[in-house]
C-alpha cells in the first residue's frame, strides 16, 4: 500500500508542479515559429525574443515541430488568449494565407517572417526569395567552376537536397537548377542527394554518392548546417582543401549562418547565399508594432528582402551583412 | 522427525471466503500421497500455499520440522520441493536443457557452461526414457514429452518433495506407465511425493496414502489400502454415485451423418474412412501420435488433405471450416485455453461466439443483446456452468470443468449436426466429468452424431456405440459395442495382430 | 455505538463512490476534468468561451483517426500508414475538386496537365465535385487499408511493418504527386467542412450591431457533427455488432476465433480498411481547415499523438480490449495536454519536457487505479 | 501404404529448390539487392562502397541491437531518438568541463544512456506502467531535457571528436569495429548467459518466468538500460563522425530502430529475435538506401522503392515462416 501511496503523491506533485510552472502572465505578441533546428531559426528565434521582451513586451511562444496543423491550432489559441499580434513563421505558402487570414478575420495583426505567403496580398509580409538567393549563391560557383576549367570539360555537380516535405528545400534546389541550367552545356546531369534535413542520413547518402561519382566539381548545399557533415565525407577523400589547393571542390551554401562564415574566411566554402535575418526581423516586429499601435487589425504590407550571396569575392565588403559572422564575431562558435 | 511436511491448523480464506480450512495433516518422508477433491475443493489453493504463491490466513507449515514460511516460489524450490503443473511451466522458446537450469545456471566465465547443463540434461532425460537432444526448442516437443521435460526439471532440482498435479493428462499410456516407473523410482530414492489427480484408479495405485479435501476441510484421510475408489468418489463429492459414466439412453439411427472416405494426406493419413451416424457416439481410439487430432482437424477443414471425401448428410463439405460450421459441424478441441476459448473475455461472449450471427438484427448486424443474454443464460442453466454474472465474469475464473462446459455451449448454440470432441474431459475433475458425459448422451440422444476422441479406454468403452482405433495415420480396427475388449484395442492402437 | 457504526458506514460509502469514479470507464474523462480544475486558477484563459471552442475543434479531427487507430489496436495491430494516408488522400482531394491551380507552383508535379489544370481538377467546377473528390479519397483509403489487410490476414505478415511501409512509400507518393508543393484553392463547400459553424454563440451585451469576429464563438461545427457521427457508428460498431465481436475476439484469441467460425480474414482486413478510411476523413477536415490538400499532412509526431491517445485512453495494445468511449477521453487528454502547454507560456526549450511529464503523471494515476481495482476485485 | 505412394511422397527438385530459397530468403534478397544494385552501378560492388554501408548501418544497426533486449520482452522502447541526442550532448558537457579524452566521452555517453534507461525501467518495473507510454513520455522529456540544456543551440565537439569517428583501426572504419563489438557482444549475451536465456524466457511467459524463480524486476529493467545505452553508444558514434550535434538529431529514429529490429526477426510480442536479426535488419535497409544512391534514382522515388523492397524481404520472411511451420507439423508417418 506504501507504493499506491507514494505514486499518488508523485503524480499529485508532477500535476501541480506543472500547474505553478504555467503562471499566467498579460500576453502581448505571439510568436509561432516552425521549428527551432538550425542555426538560423535558433539565431532569428533568440532575435525577435529578446529585442521584444528587452523593449518591455510579452512574448508567447509556439513551437510547431512542422506540423503545419498544430500550427494553425496554436495560433488560435493565441487568439483566444488575446493577444495583440502575431508574428508568424509559417511551415509554408499554403498554410501562411489560411492561418493570415485566421487571425485577421479575428481582428488580430498578424506579420509572416521569412516563408512568405501564396498569397501577398493580406498580412504584413516580410518576403525572401529562397530560390533567388539560392541562384545567386550557385551562380557564383559557377562562374568560378567554369573559369577554372579547361573550355569543353564538362562538370559534375552535386546538391544536398533538403527534405522534400519542406517547401524551403524545393525552393533552394529550384534555384540551383536554374543557375545551372544557364550553363547546361558544360554541366552533367546534377547530382542530387536527399539529406531529409537530418545529418546522419545526409553523412550517410553524401558518403554513398560520392563514392559512387568520386568526381565532383561543385557542390551546393541546401542549407549550411550541413557543412560540417559535408566535412566528414570530403576529408578523409582529400577532397575537403582550402581555394587554391590542388583537390579544392567549389563548395556553397544558404543561410549565412556561423560556419559558414568561417568556412568562407578559412577558403574552404565559396559563397552561401545569405536572407537578411536581422532585417527580416526587425522589418516584422517594427511593422507589428507600429499596427498596435495604430490600433490597426489587418494591416497589410510586403517588404522586401533581396538577399545576397557571400562570397569569397565579396567578403571584404558585405561580411558583416551576413548574421552569421556577427554571431561569429560574438564568439558564437566556441559554444 | 518422520514428517517431511507437516501442515497445522492451516487455513486461507479470500476476503472472508474459506479457501482451505484448519488443515492439520502431515507426510511422512519418502510417502506417496494421494491429494484429492473436486475442482474447488481447496486443493489448488494448498499447493500455491507450498508453492509460495499466496500467504496463508492461518496456521503454519513445518518442513522438516522447522517453520516453513515461503515468500515466494524460488523460496519452494530452494526447500526442495517442485510442481509438476497440469498447464506446464515451460518456455516454449527455450532449449530443453535452458528449462532445466533457468533459475540457475552454471556458468564459467559468465558463460553459461553448455556443456556441463547439456551433459546433465542427457543424463535425466536418459533416466526418463526421453530421447531427444538436450538442445531441442521445448516448442517442437509434443505435449507427453513436455511433461516429461517437467519431470525432468523436478528431478534436476534434487527435489525432496515432488508435487505432482494432474500429470498424466496429457501423456500416452505407454507415456504414463514411464511416469509411474519414474515415481516408483523416485520413492526408492527416498524422495515423498503428493500426487493430486481425477484419475483415481491412478492414485489408488501409485500412493501409500490418501488425504481428500471437499469445500476447503479434510474430510478424509488414511492408508491408501483402506481406500477403494467408491470411498474416494464419495468422500470427494459427499454422495455416492452410480457408476462412472451415465447410461446411454438412445440407440444410434441409421442414418449416416458424416461420412470420411480414403482421406490420405502424405506424412499424415492413409485411406482413412470414418462414418457417424445420427445419435451415435463413435469412439476413436489411438496411442499419442496416432493421427487422431489430425484426422478431427482435416475432418474440421482446418488441414489440407490430398484424396478423399467427406460428407454430410450425403452432400459433400466445402472447404474451411466455416463452410463446415455452417453446415452443422463443431469441433471441440483438446487445448482449450489456446484455441478453444477467449481466456479474458466473458462468459457470455465466449458462449457467443460461434452462433453470433444468429444475434445480429439488420444489416448492420446490430446485437440482439436480450436475445443473446436469454440464449447464454439458458446455455448456463442447461449445462448448469457455476458462474455469477456470465455477462461480466471472465472464462478465465472459472474452473477447468467449468470452463469446458463453457466450450461446448458455445457449440451448442449453433445446434450442429456433428460434434468432434478431442480429449473433452482432460483436467476435468469426476464430478464435472460425469456431466460431460451426460451432456454427450443428451446431445446423441438429440440426434447429433459425436465423434469421441479419447486415451482413456475407460472412458470410450463407457460412452461410446463403437470405437474406431487409429495407429500410424491409419485406422487399424473397429469394434461395437458389445464387442468392446481393453486389450483387443490396445493391440489394435499397438498394431499387433488384430486379434 | 449505534450512531458511531452508522456514521463509519456512509463514511465508507462515500469513500466507495469516489472509489468508483476513479475506477470506472469514464476515469480518463474524470482525469481530464481534474486536470483542467487544477490548471484553472493559473491558466484563466483556459476556460475561456474561446479557448473551449478551440479545445473542441482541435478535437475533432484527431478524433477521427484514433478512432480508426482503435480498431487496429483491438485486433493487436497497429496502423503506422495512417499519417501517410492522410497526407495522399488530402493530395488526391485536392487535385480533384481544386477551382484553379498556380502552373508556376505545380507545372512539375506529374498530375499537372493529367488531372490538375490552369482551371484546376476535373471536379473543381461542378457544384457537388467536392463530394465526389471525398469519395475518391474514401476510395483511395480503402484500397490502402485493403493492401495492408490483406498483407497481414493473407500472408501473416507484421502489422507493424506492413504498415510502417505505407507509411515511408504512400507518404513518398504523396509528395511525389505534387512534388512537394501544396494544392490551393480548395471550393468554399468542402472549406466549410473543415471550419464551418453551424451555431455559434456570443456571450457579452448585444450593444453593438457588428460583433466582432473574435467574440463569436463556434459552438457546433461541421467538424464536430462529422466527427461525433464517425465516433458513434464506430462505437456502435464496436460494442453492439456481430462485425465488433469479432473484431474482439481475434484480438483476446485470434486461433480461437478461428476455429469458431470468425471470419478472420475478412475481419482483419476490414479493420485496416476502417482504420484508413477514418484516416482519409481525417484528412477531409485537416485539409479543409487548412484550405489546402498537403502531401506532408500527418507527418512528424501525429502517429504517437495518435497511438498515445488511444493507448492512455485504456486501449490495449495487445488486443482484445478496446472501447470507442476511452478512445475519446484520451483524445480529449491529449488535446488538453497540447491546448495547455500552449497556453503555460513556456518557452519553447521547457515545453517538451513538461509534456512528458504529465503523460508520465497521467500513467501513474492509471496505474494507482488499476491497482486499487485489482484490490477490489479481491 | 503401398511403396509407390510412398515414393511418391518424394518432393520435387523445384519444390526443394522452393524451400531451400524459403529458408534463407532473408540472404537470397540481401543478395538480390546487391546484385540488383550492382548492376545499375558496378561502384556499388566495391569494397569501399560495402563497407560503407556496414559503417553507416552501424548507426541504426547499434540502436536496434539494444531494442532487440526490449522487444524480446514484449516490451517496447520509444525514447531511443531521445536518447541518441541526450546522451552524446551531456557527454559533450562532460568533455568540456573535465578536459575528458573522447574514448572517456565515450563512456560517459554510455553510463548516461544507461542512466537514461534506469528512469525508463523504474517507471515500468516499480510503478507498472507500460513501456510504450512511460517511453513515449520520456521521449519528449529527454528531447526536451537536451532542448532546454542548450537552448536547441548546436553543440561543436572539439576536432579529437571527429578524428576518432573517421578512425580506422587495421583498415576497419571505427564504427564498424564498435559495430561488430556491440553485435558480437549482445549475441554472446542473449544466447550465452544466463541472462539472455532469462530474456527469452521473459518474454515467452512473465509470469512463467516469475514462478521459475527468474528476477523478473531485474531483468525486465535491464533491457531498457542495455537499449539506452545502446541508442547512447550508437548516437556518439555517429556524432563523432561529424563532430557536431544539432537539436533534431536523432528525432523519429525509433522507428528506424524498431524497424531494423523486428524486420530482423523481433517479434513485438515478445520471446523471439536475436542480435544477428537486428545486424541484418539494419543493414538490409541500408543497403537499399545506399543502393538508391548509387543508381541515381529520382530522391521523390526512393522512399516508395525502399518501402516496396522491405515489404518484399517482409513478405518472404512471412512465407518462410509458414512453409517452415507447415514442414514442423508433425509426421505421423514415414515419408518416403
Amino acid at each position: 500500500m506504501t507504493r499506491t501511496k507514494l505514486l499518488a503523491a508523485a503524480a499529485t506533485a508532477a500535476l501541480i508542479g506543472v500547474g505553478s510552472a504555467g503562471g499566467a502572465q498579460a500576453a502581448t505578441i505571439c510568436f509561432a515559429f516552425q521549428d527551432l533546428e538550425t542555426e538560423f531559426w535558433i539565431a532569428g528565434h533568440k532575435a525577435i525574443t529578446t529585442t521584444l521582451t528587452e523593449a518591455g513586451h510579452t512574448v508567447i511562444e509556439r513551437n510547431a515541430n512542422e506540423d503545419a496543423n498544430r500550427q494553425f491550432e496554436q495560433v488560435r489559441d493565441c487568439i483566444a488568449q488575446g493577444v495583440d499580434g502575431i508574428i508568424l513563421i509559417p511551415q509554408d505558402g499554403e498554410s501562411a494565407v489560411t492561418i493570415v487570414a485566421e487571425a485577421q478575420d479575428n481582428d488580430v495583426p498578424i506579420a509572416v517572417f521569412n516563408r512568405p505567403p501564396s498569397d501577398l496580398s493580406r498580412g504584413i509580409v516580410v518576403v525572401a526569395d529562397n530560390a533567388a538567393i539560392a541562384e545567386q549563391a550557385v551562380d557564383y560557383l559557377v562562374e568560378e567552376a567554369l573559369a577554372a576549367a579547361p573550355a569543353g570539360e564538362t562538370l559534375t555537380p552535386l546538391i544536398v537536397v533538403g527534405d522534400l516535405g519542406d517547401p524551403n528545400a524545393v525552393g533552394r534546389k529550384e534555384g540551383f537548377y536554374a543557375a545551372i541550367e544557364k550553363h547546361a552545356d558544360r554541366f552533367a546531369t546534377p547530382i542530387e542527394v536527399a539529406s531529409e534535413w537530418d545529418a546522419a542520413t545526409a553523412l550517410a547518402n553524401l558518403e554513398a554518392a560520392v563514392t559512387a561519382n568520386p568526381d565532383i566539381d561543385l557542390l551546393f548545399t541546401s542549407s549550411d548546417f550541413l557543412f560540417p557533415t559535408i566535412r566528414s565525407v570530403l576529408e578523409p577523400r582529400g577532397m575537403w582543401k582550402r581555394r587554391g589547393e590542388e583537390g579544392h571542390v567549389l563548395m556553397g551554401g544558404l543561410d549565412g549562418d556561423a560556419t559558414a562564415c568561417q568556412l568562407i574566411k578559412e577558403g574552404y566554402v565559396d559563397a552561401t547565399g545569405v536572407q537578411d535575418l536581422y532585417f527580416e526581423a526587425e522589418s516584422a516586429m517594427d511593422a507589428i508594432l507600429a499596427a498596435i499601435e495604430a490600433g490597426e487589425a489587418q494591416p497589410n504590407q510586403v517588404i522586401e528582402d533581396p538577399g545576397f550571396a557571400l562570397t569569397a569575392a565579396n567578403l571584404g565588403e558585405r561580411e558583416m551583412d551576413m548574421w552569421g559572422c556577427v554571431l561569429l564575431s560574438e564568439g558564437f562558435l566556441r559554444n | 522427525m518422520s514428517a517431511l511436511l507437516r501442515f497445522e491448523s492451516l487455513s486461507k480464506a479470500w476476503f472472508g471466503v474459506p479457501a482451505v480450512s484448519d488443515l492439520t495433516l502431515e507426510i511422512a518422508e519418502g510417502a506417496a500421497l494421494g491429494l484429492i477433491g473436486q475442482n474447488g475443493a481447496g486443493k489448488s489453493t494448498l499447493m500455491n500455499m507450498i508453492g509460495g504463491v499466496v500467504e496463508p490466513t492461518a496456521g503454519r507449515m513445518l518442513w522438516r520440522g522447522e517453520p516453513y514460511a515461503p515468500a515466494r516460489p524460488a523460496d519452494a524450490t530452494a526447500a526442495g520441493i517442485a510442481f509438476i503443473h497440469q498447464e506446464l511451466n515451460l518456455f516454449t522458446n527455450l532449449s530443453v536443457a535452458e528449462n532445466l537450469y533457468i533459475d540457475g545456471f552454471p556458468t564459467r566465465l559468465g558463460m553459461i557452461d553448455r556443456r556441463a547443463i547439456r551433459a546433465r540434461t542427457e543424463e535425466i532425460l536418459a533416466r526418463l526414457d526421453l530421447a531427444v537432444s538436450p538442445d531441442t526448442i521445448v516448442g517442437e516437443l509434443s505435449p507427453g514429452e513436455r511433461q516429461l521435460v517437467e519431470i525432468a526439471k523436478a528431478l534436476h532440482n534434487e527435489a525432496r518433495l515432488v508435487i505432482f498435479d494432474e500429470p498424466t493428462t496429457s501423456l500416452t499410456p505407454r507415456e504414463t506407465q514411464r511416469l509411474f516407473d519414474v515415481i516408483g523410482r523416485l520413492k526408492a530414492q527416498g524422495r515423498t511425493i503428493i500426487y493430486i489427480s481425477h484419475i483415481l484408479s491412478d492414485v489408488a495405485r501409485l500412493c501409500d496414502a490418501i488425504a481428500v479435501l471437499r469445500d476447503g476441510l479434510l474430510v478424509d484421510s488414511g492408508p491408501a489400502e483402506a481406500f477403494d475408489v467408491p470411498r474416494m468418489i464419495r468422500s470427494m463429492i459427499g454422495r455416492d454415485l452410480d457408476g462412472l459414466f451415465p447410461p446411454r439412453t438412445a440407440a444410434p439411427g441409421p442414418t449416416p451423418l458424416l461420412e470420411a472416405r480414403g482421406l490420405t494426406q502424405p506424412g499424415v493419413l492413409e485411406d482413412v474412412t470414418v462414418t457417424v451416424h445420427a445419435g451415435e457416439v463413435v469412439g476413436l481410439f489411438g496411442l499419442m501420435g496416432a493421427g487422431r487430432t489430425e484426422l478431427a482437424r482435416i475432418l474440421f477443414g482446418l488441414d489440407p488433405v490430398e484424396a478423399g471425401e467427406i460428407r454430410l448428410d450425403g452432400a459433400p463439405l466445402p472447404a474451411g471450416p466455416r463452410g463446415r460450421i455452417a453446415r452443422g459441424l463443431a469441433f471441440v478441441t483438446e487445448n482449450r485455453r489456446e484455441e478453444g476459448l477467449m481466456m479474458e473475455a466473458s462468459i457470455m461472449d465466449n458462449l457467443g461466439l460461434v452462433s453470433i450471427r444468429d444475434f445480429g438484427r439488420g444489416p448492420a448486424g446490430l446485437i440482439d443483446r436480450d436475445a443473446l443474454a436469454a440464449r447464454a443464460e439458458e446455455a448456463r442453466r442447461d449445462l448448469s456452468i457455476k458462474a455469477g454474472d456470465i455477462g461480466r465474469q471472465p472464462v478465465k475464473a472459472l474452473s477447468g470443468g467449468n470452463q469446458q462446459k463453457v466450450v461446448i455451449g458455445k457449440w451448442l448454440m449453433s445446434a450442429p449436426r456433428v460434434f468432434i470432441l478431442d480429449e473433452p474431459t482432460r483436467g476435468v475433475d469426476v464430478g464435472a466429468k460425469f456431466e460431460i458425459y451426460a451432456l454427450i448422451d443428451r446431445i446423441a440422444a438429440a440426434g447429433s452424431g459425436i465423434l469421441l476422441i479419447s486415451s482413456e479406454i475407460e472412458e470410450l468403452m463407457g460412452m461410446a456405440d463403437r470405437i474406431v482405433v487409429m495407429s500410424r495415420g491409419e485406422t487399424t480396427g473397429a469394434l461395437a459395442r458389445r464387442d468392446f475388449d481393453r486389450e483387443r484395442i490396445l493391440r489394435m492402437a499397438f498394431r499387433e495382430t488384430a486379434a | 455505538m449505534h450512531s458511531t457504526v452508522k456514521a463509519a458506514k456512509t463514511k465508507r460509502s462515500l469513500g466507495a463512490r469516489a472509489a468508483d469514479v476513479f475506477l470506472s470507464d469514464y476515469f480518463v474523462l474524470y482525469m481530464s476534468l481534474a486536470y483542467v480544475a487544477v490548471l484553472a486558477p493559473f491558466l484563466p484563459v483556459l476556460l475561456a468561451p474561446a479557448n473551449l471552442s478551440n479545445v473542441l475543434s482541435n478535437m475533432w479531427p484527431l478524433l477521427v483517426v484514433a478512432v480508426g487507430q482503435t480498431f487496429v489496436l483491438a485486433i493487436a495491430g497497429i496502423d503506422l500508414s495512417q499519417g501517410a494516408v492522410v497526407g495522399l488522400t488530402s493530395v488526391v482531394g485536392a487535385m480533384l475538386i481544386a477551382t484553379m491551380a498556380d502552373p508556376v507552383v505545380l507545372a512539375n508535379a506529374p498530375v499537372w496537365g493529367l488531372v490538375l489544370t490552369e482551371s484546376g481538377g476535373p471536379f473543381g467546377q461542378m457544384e457537388w465535385g467536392f463530394l465526389l473528390g471525398i469519395a475518391v479519397m474514401v476510395a483511395v483509403a480503402a484500397a490502402i487499408g485493403a493492401a495492408n489487410g490483406a498483407s497481414v490476414a493473407v500472408f501473416g505478415m507484421p502489422p507493424f511493418m506492413v504498415t510502417l511501409v505505407g507509411l515511408i512509400s504512400v507518404g513518398a507518393l504523396a509528395i511525389y504527386l505534387t512534388q512537394s508543393e501544396n494544392i490551393r484553392h480548395l471550393p468554399d463547400a468542402y472549406v466549410m467542412l473543415g471550419k464551418g459553424d453551424i451555431a455559434s454563440v456570443h456571450l457579452g451585451p448585444k450593444d453593438t450591431p457588428q460583433i466582432p469576429r473574435r467574440q463569436i464563438h463556434s459552438f457546433v461545427t461541421y467538424p464536430m457533427l462529422i466527427a461525433i457521427a464517425v465516433a458513434l457508428l464506430a462505437h456502435l460498431l464496436l460494442a453492439k455488432t456481430v462485425f465488433g465481436k469479432w473484431v474482439l475476439a481475434i484480438g483476446v484469441n485470434r486461433k480461437a476465433a478461428e476455429l469458431s467460425g470468425v471470419p478472420v480474414r475478412r475481419v482483419v482486413v476490414l479493420v485496416f480498411v476502417i482504420s484508413a478510411v477514418c484516416a482519409a476523413l481525417a484528412a477531409v477536415l485537416y485539409s479543409a481547415r487548412l484550405e489546402a490538400g498537403r502531401p506532408t499532412l500527418g507527418e512528424g509526431n501525429f502517429l504517437l499523438d495518435v497511438i498515445g491517445a488511444v493507448v492512455i485512453g485504456g486501449t490495449s495494445l495487445f488486443g482484445g480490449k478496446a472501447k470507442i468511449v476511452w478512445t475519446v477521453f484520451g483524445v480529449l487528454f491529449f488535446v488538453l495536454l497540447s491546448n495547455t502547454l500552449n497556453l503555460m507560456n513556456l518557452s519553447s526549450f521547457q515545453i517538451d519536457m513538461v509534456k512528458g511529464g504529465v503523460i508520465l503523471a497521467a500513467a501513474l494515476l492509471d496505474v494507482l487505479r488499476t491497482r486499487l481495482m485489482r484490490e477490489r476485485m479481491r | 501404404m503401398s511403396p509407390l505412394g510412398a515414393r511418391t511422397l518424394g518432393r520435387s527438385p523445384s519444390e526443394v529448390a522452393l524451400d531451400l530459397a524459403l529458408r534463407h530468403a532473408t540472404y537470397l534478397i540481401f543478395l538480390a539487392v546487391i546484385l540488383y544494385f550492382g548492376i545499375q552501378s558496378p561502384a556499388f560492388l566495391a569494397p569501399e562502397s560495402l563497407g560503407n554501408v556496414v559503417k553507416q548501418a552501424s548507426f541504426i544497426g547499434i540502436a536496434a541491437i539494444g531494442m532487440t533486449f526490449v522487444l524480446l520482452t514484449g516490451g517496447i522502447d520509444l525514447s531511443v531518438g531521445s536518447v541518441m541526442y541526450l546522451a552524446p550532448l551531456i557527454a559533450g558537457f562532460a568533455m568540456e568541463a573535465f578536459g575528458l579524452g573522447v574514448p572517456a566521452g565515450l563512456v560517459v555517453a554510455v553510463c548516461a544512456g544507461a542512466v537514461l534507461g534506469a528512469i525508463n525501467a523504474l517507471f515500468i518495473v516499480r510503478f507498472d506502467v507500460i513501456p510504450f507510454i512511460v517511453t513515449l513520455a520520456t521521449l519528449f522529456l529527454f528531447r526536451g531535457f537536451g532542448t532546454w540544456l542548450t537552448s536547441s543551440r548546436q553543440f561543436d565537439f572539439a576536432p579529437e571528436m571527429r578524428a576518432f569517428g573517421l578512425s580506422s583501426v587495421l583498415g576497419i572504419p571505427t564504427p564498424i569495429l564498435v559495430f561488430a563489438v556491440v553485435a558480437l557482444a549482445a549475441h554472446v549475451v542473449l544466447s550465452r548467459t544466463p541472462f539472455g536465456r532469462q530474456i527469452y524466457a521473459l518474454g515467452n511467459d512473465a509470469e512463467g518466468a516469475r514462478k521459475a524463480g527468474v528476477r523478473v524486476g531485474v531483468v525486465k529493467g535491464s533491457v531498457y538500460v542495455v537499449s539506452s545505452a545502446s541508442a547512447a553508444l550508437a548516437g556518439f558514434v555517429l556524432i563523432a563522425q561529424i563532430g557536431r550535434l544539432d537539436a533534431a538529431f536523432g528525432e523519429g529514429r525509433e522507428f528506424d530502430v524498431i524497424a531494423a529490429a523486428v524486420l530482423g526477426g523481433a517479434s513485438l510480442f515478445g520471446g523471439v529475435g536475436s542480435a544477428w536479426g537486428a545486424v541484418i535488419g539494419a543493414t538490409l535497409i541500408q543497403t537499399v538506401k545506399l543502393g538508391l544512391v548509387f543508381a541515381g534514382v529520382n530522391l521523390y522515388l526512393q522512399p516508395i522503392m525502399q518501402g516496396l523492397i522491405i515489404f518484399v524481404a517482409v513478405l518472404a520472411d512471412s512465407l518462410r515462416q509458414r512453409r517452415i511451420a507447415i514442414s514442423r507439423r508433425r509426421h505421423i508417418r514415414p515419408s518416403a
